[in-house]
């Protein structure tokens, strides 16, 4: 364990491990013994195939599980639930279907007690920063996919968070659509800069993203495979040579898994 | 590989709901036993394009022929390989991939023959007895490729079978359905949004513009397989691709 | 990105529009005019030819005795009045049991102690069929409004409180986990997400009770009144009397459809992201 | 990767609570009519009602009939109703659900049909059939064919549109991807129908009892009331509640088995 840790230090994992229980008696083991850095305004990928515990360990961050052996910190405080200081995009948009777009992304606010004008303003601002002006007031199922999850990332940014936290946010996007939001990520994330950790099962999404790469192991439980830290000038090129040479290394360490 | 037979012959397809009009004029030829990939803009009418063209919904101008004769599901064979998995999950692997050539009316013998070699190729033959909901995804994507190749169809149309699954395992899948078309000699329309996997996997690519969508420009690829995507020539092949499309 | 939304909407504007006889003969409107002459014809000539002895009155006896009786008072009040009589009733018993069963059963499926004392009681009288109560409720309270009252309540309460329970209980727990990580407590978790996500399933539920009600309502007033909708049809068993009985049944059928029309039409008003959603 | 045995208990408390409250009630319900809260004309405390069954198993008095043939003419008249609407309403529900021209035709009739309660009908079947056993198992049918229709309707409705798309691309016929697509979908629908027209096969049931019979459960909770004897009453109820249980639980025994069988 480090003494002094860096001043810029913002998320700290230590050995953490997680058993899902089956059917009320079968222990699953998820991920196991994990220890992970994230710095301040880092954008970190975690990186793994379907069933790796990647999800798991970011809901542990952001407190909605509790790891069985281990911790996690931020900002050296120990975390003990969720809160709004990380903020959380769901993989499957997890909209409120009976609010607007409006509603939606000034929902953090609403809860912690923020005026009405004031949360219109911030909520306003964020709506406009994932280019969703002119939809405020349509609900959830008006919008395609890619517009769903900006709604998601919008909430989760209104909120102003510490950390964002983004469960593979896209993945139920198209390849273009998908190039598009990764582009739209970088964009917001230049403009408001955050401490991100991102899951994904994408590597082109991970390599266009990413400062820093977490491979995890292919198979429960998780583990951390590997690391690799992308120092690649932004904006990034999906077909650029150094990105493609890259995947190629990666890949080639995972297995293939039918 | 691909003899200079016409196989399939489109000419001024158009497709219009009231006022809007999704298809426009579109034209072009596929030879017989040639991989062409279709790529265009999200939002390009792609299922549309490919409803019209397999009949599942009729033109309103314009002709599609399978060798000089208009195509019909009942007299052609045609298969389509959807992106969202498409088993009947009552029925065995097995089952499933005789299906096709069950409604075309293949004799038994020769339809158990076929299914055989076709899952021998594919590696199927290890989960025949097991139903679709007991194997994986990708496995379940490759059922469905098996039964479109089986009923060995004049022509066989496949909308992104492989949109949704990592680098490794869709090249391994894409070498697979490149086998599979180099023995049995079909001739493949492949529908993508991933140009990448086009410039992997076709012969030819059909670029298709916004709506109304045409055929905006052809490109041959001309490479020798197995490809490699860090080879300077694919790699410009992809650039000229994502230019013509680009809207990220 | 907006041009993806028409693509999808697109594909079910294409209706195919009818350009042969054949075509033109099996329009779904021409069926449904074809069936509806048929099944009047059929029922008039069944009855003109006594198929039934004289046990089935022909549709326009029917018609000419629903005008009579609004015209005429029978057995102390017009058409009118019967309706209302029977109408009055249902409000009341649906009204009382939705007021008490929708909450109850959105506080069993929150608080799990609630649960494990009412869920038990309620399982023993589930099964129960509503019109088994018909006796004892005569028993209890007399043949006054109270006893039909009642029956209607026991049989509405059921659909309305399991519909409530089910509804909480069948919403995504991840969309909780979006309230916690924004930061809400445990109240904002039930007012945010609970109540609005359950309010569909609480419709459904109405909607059910509805229908039970009805049928309760006739059984009660089948068993003892002196006025309602199922006193006419008692009244037309008694004296023998089809077009009455055929009457009464129309009516109940039509206050049983404009009933639930109007539970839906309300819903509509109080979802207006679930409209749209089937719209689509 | 190996699994673990894993125990988990839930709250002593919440596990007692059920028994606590069910027997709270039965106390509460006998010590209200034995303590002369309740009168006895009113209600019959369950020590009695338990007594009455037992003596009702070989006593036909005062109703006429012993519980085992009241139950079986119910059962009776419920498996007949509930077997024809099935048999009637399934195979009507898919091929509404299918072809257009059955659609058209069916329903109209139907939505016309619907919205009448079925005990509506008792009045007419009286006239018609008499009180004997046709006019309640019309009664029944007619009860039970309306989840059957609309279940089967709806889970031909709701099959999958890429399977039916994929069929058509092989050139399949309406009639092979009804059977072959349309039927195999429909079926958890349709076994999910089993369960609610058996719901509603014994409610219609006692209703159809209670004005046209001379045995029958439903008979005997009318008796009950005319003679008033609250003792009979709760005793035809409890009946009345336990056999609709027993065949529901039956139904659903049969209803995993067939899911089983076509899930796998």
């Amino acid at each position: 364990m480090t003494a002094e840790p860096s001043p810029t230090l913002k998320i700290h994992c230590e050995d953490v491990s997680k058993t899902f229980i089956q059917k009320g008696h079968i222990g699953v083991p998820v991920i196991r013994d994990i220890s992970l850095d994230v710095e301040e305004n880092e954008f970190l990928v975690v990186l793994g195939p379907g069933q790796c515990g990647k999800s798991t360990l970011l809901r542990i961050i952001a407190g909605l599980e509790t790891p069985d052996t281990g911790y996690v910190t931020l900002d050296g405080q120990p975390i003990v639930g969720p809160g709004p200081d990380r903020g959380l995009v769901f993989q499957g948009y997890m909209l409120f279907a009976w609010e607007t777009v409006m509603g939606n992304v000034e929902m953090g606010l609403k809860l912690r007690g923020v005026p009405k004008h004031e949360r219109r303003e911030v909520a306003q601002h964020y709506i406009d920063l994932v280019g969703l002006t002119g939809f405020e007031k349509h609900y959830p199922h008006q919008l395609s996919g890619g517009m769903k999850q900006r709604v998601g990332i919008a909430r989760a940014y209104a909120n102003s968070p510490k950390v964002m936290l983004l469960d593979e946010p896209f993945g139920q996007l198209d390849a273009q659509t998908r190039m598009f939001m990764q582009k739209e990520t970088a964009r917001i994330w230049e403009h408001e800069k955050r401490t991100v950790v991102f899951v994904t099962n994408n590597i082109d999404e991970a390599l266009f993203l990413a400062d820093r790469i977490i491979l995890m192991e292919g198979k429960l439980p998780g583990r951390i495979k590997r690391e690799y830290v992308i120092g690649l000038p932004r904006p990034r090129d999906h077909a650029h040579k150094d990105i493609l040479e890259l995947r190629a290394m990666i890949t080639a360490q995972t297995e293939l898994v039918l | 590989m691909s003899s200079e037979h016409v196989k399939i012959r489109v000419t001024n397809l158009t497709k219009r709901f009231g006022d809007l009009t999704v298809l426009d004029s579109i034209a072009f030829e596929v030879k017989a036993g040639e991989l062409v990939a279709i790529v265009g803009p999200t939002g390009c009418g792609k299922t549309t394009f490919l409803n019209t063209l397999s009949k599942l919904m009729p033109a309103t101008e314009g002709s599609i022929l399978i060798d000089g004769e208009e195509a019909n599901p009942r007299r052609h064979n045609i298969s389509y390989v959807f992106q969202e998995p498409t088993c009947l999950p009552w029925r065995t692997v097995r089952e499933n991939v005789a299906y096709g050539m069950e409604i075309k009316g293949v004799p038994h013998a020769e339809r158990m023959e076929r299914t055989d070699r076709i899952m021998e190729i594919v590696g199927l033959s290890s989960c025949a007895h097991l139903y679709p909901n007991q194997v994986s995804a990708s496995m379940v994507q490759r059922i469905a490729v098996s039964r479109a190749f089986a009923v060995e169809p004049d022509l066989l149309l496949m909308d992104e079978p492989y949109g949704q699954l990592d680098v490794k395992l869709r090249y391994y899948l894409e070498d697979e359905l490149v086998t599979l078309w180099q023995k049995l000699q079909s001739t493949v329309l492949f529908v993508t949004h991933n140009i990448e996997e086009a410039v992997y996997v076709a012969e030819r690519i059909l670029v298709l513009s916004n709506k109304p969508t045409k055929v905006k420009a052809e490109i041959p690829v001309d490479l020798p397989r197995p490809r490699d995507f860090l080879e300077p020539r694919f790699m410009e092949i992809r650039q000229q691709v994502t230019e013509l499309i680009r809207w990220w | 990105m907006s041009s993806s939304i028409a693509n999808e909407t697109v594909g079910s504007a294409s209706v195919r529009e009818g350009r042969t006889l054949w075509e033109m003969l099996t329009n779904t409107y021409v069926l449904y005019f074809v069936s509806l002459a048929g099944f009047f014809l059929l029922w008039d000539r069944v009855a003109y030819l006594h198929v039934f002895g004289d046990s089935l009155a022909r549709p326009h006896v029917v018609a000419q005795k629903l005008y009579m009786l609004s015209q005429v008072k029978f057995a102390g009040t017009n058409l009118a009045g019967h309706i209302w009589v029977s109408t009055q009733r249902v409000l009341i018993g649906f009204g009382l049991a939705s007021v008490i069963a929708v909450p109850l059963g959105l506080f069993m499926s929150l608080n799990q102690y609630a649960n494990a004392i009412v869920k038990p009681i309620f399982d023993l009288f589930k099964p129960m069929p509503p019109i088994a109560w018909v006796s004892i409720s005569i028993l209890w309270f007399g043949i006054g409004e109270f006893s039909k009252v009642f029956i209607i309540a026991i049989g509405t309460f059921v659909p309305c409180l399991l519909n409530a329970y089910n509804g909480i209980r069948l919403i995504e727990p991840e969309l909780y986990d979006v309230v916690r990580v924004l930061g809400g407590s445990r109240k904002d978790e039930i007012i945010q997400v609970s109540f609005p996500a359950s309010f569909p399933a609480i419709f459904a539920g109405l909607q059910i009770s509805l229908s039970v009600a009805w049928t309760c309502l006739l059984a009660a007033e089948l068993m003892n009144a002196r006025d309602g909708m199922g006193f006419l049809i008692k009244r037309g068993m008694d004296t023998h009397d089809p077009a009455l009985v055929l009457g009464g049944m129309v009516l109940i059928a039509a206050m049983a459809w404009l009933s639930s029309l109007l539970i839906s039409l309300l819903e509509r008003k109080a979802c207006p992201w679930k409209r749209s959603i089937e719209n689509l | 990767m190996g699994y673990e045995e894993v125990r988990v208990d839930r709250p002593l408390l919440l596990r007692l609570l059920p028994f606590i409250s069910v027997g709270t009630f039965l106390l509460l319900w006998e010590w209200s009519v034995r303590s002369g809260m309740v009168p006895e004309v009113l209600l019959a405390p369950p020590s009695q009602v338990f007594s009455l069954f037992f003596e009702k198993l070989s006593e036909p008095n005062p109703d006429g009939a012993v519980l085992a043939v009241h139950a079986w003419t119910s059962l009776q008249e419920a498996f007949l109703g509930y077997g024809l609407s099935l048999l009637v309403g399934i195979p009507l529900g898919l091929a509404m659900g299918w072809f257009r021209i059955v659609e058209g035709i069916a329903r109209p009739i139907f939505e016309l049909i619907r919205p009448i309660p079925p005990i509506a009908w008792i009045p007419l079947t009286v006239f018609w059939f008499g009180i004997g056993l046709t006019g309640k198992v019309f009664i029944i049918w007619i009860a039970g064919i309306v989840p059957c229709v609309i279940n089967a309707y709806v889970g031909v409705r709701m099959t999958q549109p890429t399977l039916i798309q994929m069929a058509r691309t092989y050139g399949a016929t309406d009639w092979q991807i009804f059977c072959q697509l349309c039927v195999p979908s429909a079926l958890p629908m349709i076994f999910g129908a089993l369960q609610i027209a058996l719901a509603y096969c014994w409610t219609n049931l006692v209703g159809a009892e209670l004005l046209a019979a001379d045995t029958g459960l439903g008979y005997l909770i009318t008796m009950g009331g005319r003679l008033g004897r609250p003792d009979i009453v709760v005793l035809g109820m409890v009946c009345v509640g336990l056999s609709g249980a027993i065949l529901g639980f039956i139904i659903d025994i049969i209803e995993k088995r067939l899911l089983a069988g076509i899930r796998r």
